[in-house]
């Protein structure tokens, strides 16, 4: 069962991947990342228990930690200034609509 | 369709470190797939950002097209793919590599070392050389930026700006809360880390990385000002230099003891206690090198960036005048 | 302050129990002198007060959570139903709610609250108002009917 | 008592990797960013709720255990954190949610705010 979920985590991570290349605004990107790093988290958990070596959470703690480092740090930068100014990124909804 | 926001590059950037970590870990590369996760999905990620910020956002547009470069890339890569195909099997028992000095690293590093994560008792014992290298390396690389970054302390300390946008701390209530929270636990995990090397995975290059990354974390939440009244820029520098020459010193000890540079039985009369003695000295002087040069990178450049700021606030002011 | 500096040391030594899963004389003292650093460091970085350390909160905290579990529960079956039925059943709504909390923990539990139960984002948080954008606007209904409010502000009264 | 924990673990683990899933279908289908918000929020509560106590059942020792609970509580922690600070810089930066009509009609928040209001508070 623990096979199943790590391939289904899999999966999931393809379809995040391709949400982070499709954009299309920055914060798609971001949002893809983020929910990348969650599964990421738990297919480290879930691979230390298939190949029996559970000192493998440490790492996933480490990326659960680094995950909301990255993330409050892309988004520091985003509230500067530089960020307003060009908002082509926020062009294809406005397309859309 | 070729990215030009250099943001979004970083993103993808990130992705690739949190992959290859994956990788890693289904490899049962433990140690790699940590530093991986430390450093490729979060200190890079976080100083391309600093530099990001210092640089501008867009890719400048370039005239021509890079279409020799590419070529070149591409040669050079199916040659490298050429070349993999002379390389053992992977996994072969005949391989090079696992007739050399790996079967002496799985036999003997137990009577000899005694340290139970393996790669632990290779890069800090057997291989003690080559990563006092890889931390001149690092020492280096911070001095580089150091030398290239610096401002002037007199040119920041004449006029504080007046509208630079403050830090998180006032906006976000919601961050300034959980990151309260959580540092104190980053911080011990980084310290865990340190400690752990011996037994799992980790050691000094991970934890300096991880406790970099929280405390340029809380220079980006709280503001420049109040990180560089926690530890000041002078404390950091002198601190990545005494890491190598703590590191140094422990071999220094073992020449005068009457053995070879970095061989840690001679540190202490029993050779296993002093073998131990002498990893834990080295991560620790490794730890402290790699948390003082990523911060001093940070630091670096964001004072460039405030002083790029200053410039631009004070010369409509002289026009004015 | 004296209070939450015992907390936390309490918490770390936890922590790094929990992790550490060695227990020899060397590994404990540098285990000590480990959270003694964090605590200094802390200290110097001003992050050690009630904020970080609710202890204020905590006898109430856990009916609060049972309460906010059974919440999230009900949602997230709302919203894959909305995910496997796909775009045509969704309302999207954005609206700006009225809270009633006074301290800075309180809107921080709430704001929390709301984004951790799946098909509502606390987009912005401001003085006494919750910017929430809902999947469904039914779940927003519900929001304001301000049970969660409620239990909140009942968390905050010592 | 074998039997129990390896089918409640197993249950566990099936429905936490097909909520997994189905968020990243979500964030796939859904229409713009605020409503794939919605969706991996599924992932990141019942999602890795789900998975991670399917492990805790199956974990040899205490130690296992406890670090397993830790990643919850971190992620139970940081995932609302992340997910408000990411709407909010959206928002602020000027991304509008796509609205259905009646909603459209109750706020008229977005475009009057847009950009101003970091500079303001």
């Amino acid at each position: 069962m623990i096979i199943a979920a790590t391939l289904a985590i899999f999966c999931a991570m393809i379809l995040a991947i391709s949400r982070a290349f499709m954009g299309p605004t920055l914060y798609d990107r971001i949002l893809a990342v983020n929910s990348l790093g969650t599964k990421t988290v738990l297919l480290i958990a879930l691979l230390g228990f298939v190949m029996g070596r559970p000192e493998f959470l440490d790492i996933a703690i480490v990326y659960a930690l680094i995950n909301f480092i990255s993330v409050i740090a892309v988004l520091r930068y985003s509230d500067s200034n530089q960020f307003k100014e060009n908002s082509s990124e926020n062009e294809p909804i406005g397309k859309e609509r | 369709m070729l990215l030009k926001d250099l943001f979004a590059v970083t993103m993808l950037l990130s992705i690739y470190g949190l992959l290859s970590a994956t990788f890693f870990v289904a490899m049962d590369a433990v140690d790699v797939a940590f530093t991986e996760a430390s450093v490729g999905a979060g200190i890079s990620t976080l100083l391309l950002l600093v530099v990001i910020s210092v640089t501008g956002r867009r890719e400048r547009r370039v005239r021509h097209k890079p279409y020799a470069a590419l070529f070149v890339v591409i040669l050079t890569s199916m040659l490298l793919v050429f070349g993999t195909s002379d390389m053992p099997y992977f996994g072969s028992a005949d391989a090079p590599i696992h007739n050399h000095v790996a079967p002496r690293y799985l036999n003997d590093s137990m009577q000899e070392i005694n340290v139970p994560n393996i790669v632990t008792a290779v890069l800090a014992s057997y291989r003690a050389f080559d990563t006092f290298g890889e931390v001149v390396v690092i020492f280096t690389a911070g001095i580089g930026v150091l030398a290239l970054m610096s401002v002037s302390s007199k040119a920041l300390s004449k006029s504080q700006p007046l509208n630079r946008p403050r830090g998180l701390y006032e906006q976000h209530l919601v961050i300034r809360i959980v990151a309260k929270t959580l540092f104190p636990f980053i911080f011990l995990f980084a310290l865990y880390v340190q400690f752990h090397g011996d037994f799992g995975p980790g050691g000094g290059f991970q934890a300096g990385v991880i406790f970099a990354a929280a405390f340029i974390l809380y220079a980006m939440l709280f503001g420049l000002d109040a990180a560089t009244k926690v530890i000041k820029p002078a404390v950091i520098e002198l601190l990545a230099a005494l890491g190598v020459l703590l590191y140094g010193s422990v071999g220094i000890v073992t020449l005068l003891n009457g053995g070879n540079f970095f061989d840690y039985d001679y540190l202490l009369a029993d050779p296993i206690a002093g073998q131990h003695l002498g990893i834990l000295i080295i991560e620790l002087g490794v730890g402290i090198t790699v948390t003082c040069v990523m911060i001093m990178i940070c630091f670096g450049f964001s004072l460039r960036r405030r002083a790029y700021e200053q410039k631009v606030a004070i010369r409509p002011k002289e026009g004015a005048v | 302050m004296k209070r939450h500096s015992i907390s936390l040391f309490c918490v770390l030594v936890a922590f790094w129990l929990l992790n550490s899963g060695h227990y020899g004389f060397l590994l404990l003292a540098l285990g000590i002198i480990s959270i003694s650093f964090v605590l200094y460091l802390t200290h110097r970085m001003d992050v050690v007060d009630h904020e970080s350390q609710p202890l204020h909160l905590t006898h109430k905290v856990f009916a609060y959570h049972l309460w906010l579990i059974k919440e999230i529960f009900h949602s997230n079956i709302d919203v894959l139903k909305h995910i496997w039925r796909g775009q045509l059943t969704i309302t999207p709504t954005l609206k700006t709610i009225k809270i009633s909390q006074q301290s800075d923990m309180g809107k921080v539990i709430y704001a929390n609250s709301i984004t951790l139960t799946p098909g509502t984002i606390s987009v912005d948080l401001e003085n006494d108002e919750i910017l929430v954008h809902a999947l469904d606007a039914s779940s927003l209904e519900g929001l304001e009917l301000g049970e969660m409010d409620k239990r909140i502000s009942k968390l905050e009264q010592i | 008592m074998d039997l129990v924990i390896s089918i409640s673990s197993g249950i566990c683990l099936l429905l936490g990797s097909f909520i997994c899933v189905s968020g990243s279908i979500g964030l796939l289908r859904f229409p713009d960013f605020y409503t794939r918000m919605h969706a991996t929020s599924v992932t990141e509560t019942s999602g890795v709720a789900l998975i991670l106590i399917g492990l805790m059942i199956l974990s040899p020792d205490l130690l296992v255990f406890a670090k397993l609970v830790m990643i919850l509580l971190l992620g139970l922690l940081i995932g609302p954190t992340t997910g408000h600070v990411l709407a909010k810089a959206a928002y602020h930066n000027g991304l509008k949610p796509k609205l259905t009509k009646s909603g459209n009609e109750q706020s008229s928040v977005p475009s009057s705010e847009r950009g101003g209001d970091i500079s303001k508070s």
